[in-house]
């Protein structure tokens, strides 16, 4: 689909969104109302928004525990997914599972995860389903570079290519694994290769364009829906923030961080890229960002005022049912 | 029929009646399965419902896991206990936290089986008993049949249940024959069965240890002592009251488990008549479980370090000595 | 000083020591060690003796035990006890075994270090107390600090033996502060200690769950209740004896642990006293563990999932009720 | 080294004695002798002989459970082989092990491994050792087809890929893993190309062929040697046995196997080598069977005759020495 003046509007809405929403988390985490891990976006954001917006609402996601953007462009209210890092029981997951666990079963969201790499085979089974049910689905399965070292990264590979499943590998490649960086996590850096040897299609993608994600992401989508089998699409991208709220950083320089912000903030490459083609007026942004704010303002209310789950509910969920 | 037939034709008959059952799992196709249990179902059904995998214990189980996730009812096949340790983290960290961990919404309807246990002399790597840890892990249901009934109730039992159930089929037993009624209600797998009644002391086993724990009874009752056997059958949910009322009647116990001792999930059931029946025992429950070793391929050595019905009958003796 | 500081100086100490030893894991370097512990040891010890890996558990968990095989002392950092779930073949099939399957001739003294337990909202994928599982298993040992002494003295006496030793620090130890002597002899991680003596209730836990069973006696104290808290510092080998002799003094007993009930380490202990201090009991064997759930996020549910000093002293009140 | 006529008909000897032992482990396991699982080597013989007899006794030999070749070629004596099967004291781990856990730490030889792919990251380690201690030694890690599936794979590439580490991958690719051919479990059944995407420099070989395969080995192990990092062999070979003892062998044709006996045996080929070059006569190799025939009936009678380990040593050997 070409992108037209509405849709790439709503792409930057969505974009700024996040990054709105990871600071409202952050400060959230900072006045203690979000605790656990805390993992953010900022800087990733054209990789969710573009990926996500290329695909439809029968495909599967599986995403990380850095998932807060997949969450808000498949759909799940804003209000849902910060009551449930505030672990109140109208959160997404019930308060049960918190930022690293939003899952949203109904727009075909399957969290959330927070054992690096375990979506991977989870991912190759909701494709086996589709396959199986003859369902024209593609499973959208992102995992960050650190993932690629795992066993379960080439054994979903082959399992996929092998049976010829509709998944499609998405590879969030910020170059660091916490405090490794992807040439001392990897012996080869060029994360298409492994996918390649197993016979998968395999591209590498500027991962801070949201307009080239969401073009590489289609254009994956359509040929797997078209011949059936996996694709890999490496999105190089950058984290702007610390890996979680108790890094301290040491493993890269300020100069380095200052620079990607600077320089590759996809949000501003965008922006500049819509103000190009005179799609965006300073009204326009302005108007973005007043909407942002109001919306944010509303999930915040309706997550404060949510109420905790009740302590009887303690192992409700555990099973379905008792057994007989 | 034998055990390995009827598990076969529980895995049959959930085929032909739904169509998104299926098997997959390491050589359970063309090479007909490991043990035989799904000899010629390939022919039967066709290789898009038994399905061969690679050797990816993490991958294929995972992928049983998202395939249940994803609408279908599979079976997945682990060849061994053994290997299942590579599968470990998709069954304790997905397949058990996905439903309480996304408030409910999303539920993992996957049957796992594998063989387990000692006894063919396999030695330290392919002995392993290690279904207790199993049983541990809240999200999980975990069964182990000892009689081919329940080889085959037990498959359709797990079929019927919304959330992971783990089937531990002892390697020994795929050849004990016996009658088997394929029309029986299943429902009964999850409570613990008394397969003989006794008076004097109770003998609790579950699996492949149930047999060697019958056979201690007749030893007893040949010297006069009536044993009661008690087969857990399902070690999660556990049946507490069907252990706790036997232990009431007859005031002493013996827990069998091929696990090594310290850690066993005999130790679970000790705990329990401990937590439960403390009041009724005339003495201390006793356990009988594998010696503090891997175990050894050398028969003797594998035999000295297993549960034996000797071992068992002497246990039992013991606590009859005392009070 | 801090168990975090406590840990780090034994390891610069260790590397001091002995050319041979070495620190591997996840972020070990560069990051500082995800909880801290390794922080600076990379500026002072160099990439050769502080090694980031990839994230790959199975893969350099292997390898350190093949480096244990070939001459070198690793200490291997497994960020957390829920990853090691990924590793558990190589620890459990190949470290543990070796040595008894080649008939003593290969030994693998590896020390494998990993964090452990919940309390910090951290969800179900990242609050496992496996430490139990890895007791059951023959060929390996099991430390479990609770103190800053421990902390030290545990990774010292870890790297003497010539087997597999497996360390499990909780992650609300690390910034615990208490004084350590790093000259004191280390001999004796490998025996219960009593943190508090007392004489009507032996109150029994190890690692992160000791400090609030001293806050239990101390509650109980303040009611008249004199208990006496037994840390067992080592899960395996398990010191039997201290728990009998305490129990035989104060006849009744309360196991604590942040695994899940069933299947829990503190069912081993409970099943310890049944067949060691039966007849010394006055009353059952209380446990208080975690309830059966995936480990919720949300504060108010993982608090009441976990033991607390509340539910332990009330759980040995129960026991006073009786007999 | 070149390769001169005493040291060939070496290797002719050696892929005798694998064959003809194998076979008396088969009748002894008939006679019930020998219990659990048996894999047997048959056709595979130029593998192991043509690979170790290029290796020094320095090196570090990591095996599967079908190692008994493995262990004949390292020199561990016959009769502890026969014995460790026996279940006797004087087995080579003691009848702890049986025919799946073959050690010999003075010869090196790490077993014997029963869990596919498990070898790999222990090879890895003793390579790390061998770098750090600043041995030259070469870590010969030898593993299935099937293994090529396991996590640990890749696992074990990338770290010795990473590292530089002197570990040299063998795959003994006989087609199957027990029932399932290579195309069915494998997507790309071109071994060496996930080696290659971790830039492992990768080669295939006729593993039929006992010179070509020490030659392989030779180039390969002195480029170890020489520049460190991880080199990696497929050897292309059949096995002409099934799995193992239990194995109805359903999943292949009669005539495949009788093909692959017929026109690729490789002591046959080998044979037709030596005797092209006058370097082999019928006298020569009446005596070579004579002389094995002797070997195996001494090994025989040692094992037989030798004691089991006593009952009180049952729990010996798990810990070396109790703690303080
Ligand atoms: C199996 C496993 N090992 C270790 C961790 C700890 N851990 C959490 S995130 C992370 C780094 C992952 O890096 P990457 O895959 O690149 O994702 P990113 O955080 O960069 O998005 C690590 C080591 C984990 N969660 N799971
Ligand atoms: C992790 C693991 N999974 C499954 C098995 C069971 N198993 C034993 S051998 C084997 C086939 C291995 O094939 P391959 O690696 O090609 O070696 P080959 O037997 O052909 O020499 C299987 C599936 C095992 N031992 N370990
Ligand atoms: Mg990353
Ligand atoms: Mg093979």
């Amino acid at each position: 689909m070409t992108l037209e003046r509405a849709g790439a509007l709503e792409l930057l809405r969505r974009m700024v969104l996040i990054r709105r929403f990871e600071a409202t988390c952050a400060e959230a985490y900072g006045a203690g109302k979000i605790r656990g891990f805390l993992h953010l976006y900022d800087g990733e954001e054209a990789v969710a928004v573009g990926s996500l917006s290329a695909l439809a609402p029968e495909d599967n996601v599986v995403a990380t525990y850095r998932e807060h953007a997949h969450a808000i462009v498949r759909g799940t209210p804003l209000g849902t997914i910060l009551a449930e890092m505030f672990g109140k029981a109208t959160g997404c997951s019930r308060g049960h599972g918190g930022s690293m666990h939003l899952f949203d079963a109904g727009r075909r969201l399957f969290g959330g995860n927070a054992i690096v790499a375990a979506g991977l085979p989870l991912s190759v089974g909701l494709a086996l389903a589709d396959a199986r049910l003859r369902r024209r689905a593609v499973t959208a399965c992102y995992f960050g570079d650190g993932a690629v070292a795992e066993g379960e990264f080439q054994e979903s590979l082959n399992l996929a290519a092998l049976w010829k499943l509709p998944v499609l590998f998405l590879c969030e490649n910020n170059r660091y694994a916490m405090g490794t960086a992807l040439s001392r996590h990897q012996a080869t850096t060029d994360l298409c290769a492994q996918p390649r040897a197993h016979g998968i299609p395999a591209e590498s993608v500027d991962g801070m364009d949201v307009v080239l994600v969401r073009e590489a992401t289609e254009r994956a989508a359509a040929a797997i829906r078209e011949t059936p089998g996996p694709r890999f699409l490496e999105f190089r991208t950058y984290r702007f923030r610390a890996h979680s709220m108790y890094d301290a950083e040491l493993y890269r320089s300020k100069d380095e961080v200052r620079d990607w912000m600077a320089n590759h903030d996809p949000i501003r490459t965008f922006e500049a890229w819509l103000r190009e083609r005179q799609w965006l007026t300073d009204d326009a942004r302005a108007e973005i960002d007043a909407s942002i704010a109001a919306e944010i303002a509303t999930a915040l209310a309706e997550a404060e005022a949510a109420p905790l789950e009740p302590l009887e509910r303690l192992t409700a969920d555990v099973y379905a049912e008792p057994t007989p | 029929m034998t055990f390995r037939e009827a598990a076969k034709r529980a895995i049959r008959t959930a085929m032909k009646r739904d169509s998104r059952v299926f098997l997959m799992g390491e050589d359970v196709g063309r090479y007909g399965g490991s043990y035989a249990v799904s000899k010629g179902l390939l022919e039967e059904f066709g290789p898009e419902r038994i399905v061969d995998t690679p050797l990816s214990e993490s991958g294929f189980v995972g992928a049983g896991i998202g395939s249940a996730i994803g609408g279908l009812r599979p079976i997945v096949e682990v060849m061994t206990v053994n290997f299942s340790l590579l599968a470990l983290d998709q069954i304790v960290n997905t397949a058990a936290t996905l439903r309480h961990m996304s408030g409910g919404q999303i539920g993992v309807p996957v049957v796992i089986r594998m063989a387990t246990g000692a006894g063919r002399q396999l030695g330290a790597q392919h002995s392993h008993s290690l279904e207790g840890w199993y049983a541990h892990v809240p999200g999980l249901k975990v069964l182990t049949p000892s009689v081919p009934q329940d080889a085959h109730a037990m498959i359709l039992a797990a079929l019927r249940e919304p959330d992971p159930v783990l089937i531990f089929e002892h390697q020994l037993l795929y050849n004990v024959e016996a009658d088997v009624d394929e029309a029986a209600p299943v429902d009964g797998v999850w409570h613990a069965a008394i397969r003989r009644p006794g008076e004097r002391v109770t003998l609790i086993a579950y699996g492949g240890s149930v047999g060697k724990t019958l056979l201690a009874a007749d030893a007893l009752a040949r010297d006069g002592i009536d044993a009661e056997v008690l087969d857990l059958r399902s070690l999660r949910p556990l049946d507490v009251p069907a252990i706790v009322r036997s232990v009431e009647r007859t005031h002493r116990a013996v827990v069998v488990d091929e696990g090594w001792l310290t850690g066993s999930f005999a130790a679970e059931v000790s705990a329990r008549i401990m937590e439960g029946a403390f009041y009724s025992l005339d003495a201390p429950v006793a356990r009988v479980c594998s010696a503090e070793v891997p175990i050894p391929y050398a028969k003797h050595l594998e035999d000295a370090a297993l549960p034996s019905a000797e071992r068992i009958a002497s246990a039992a003796k013991g606590l009859l000595a005392h009070g």
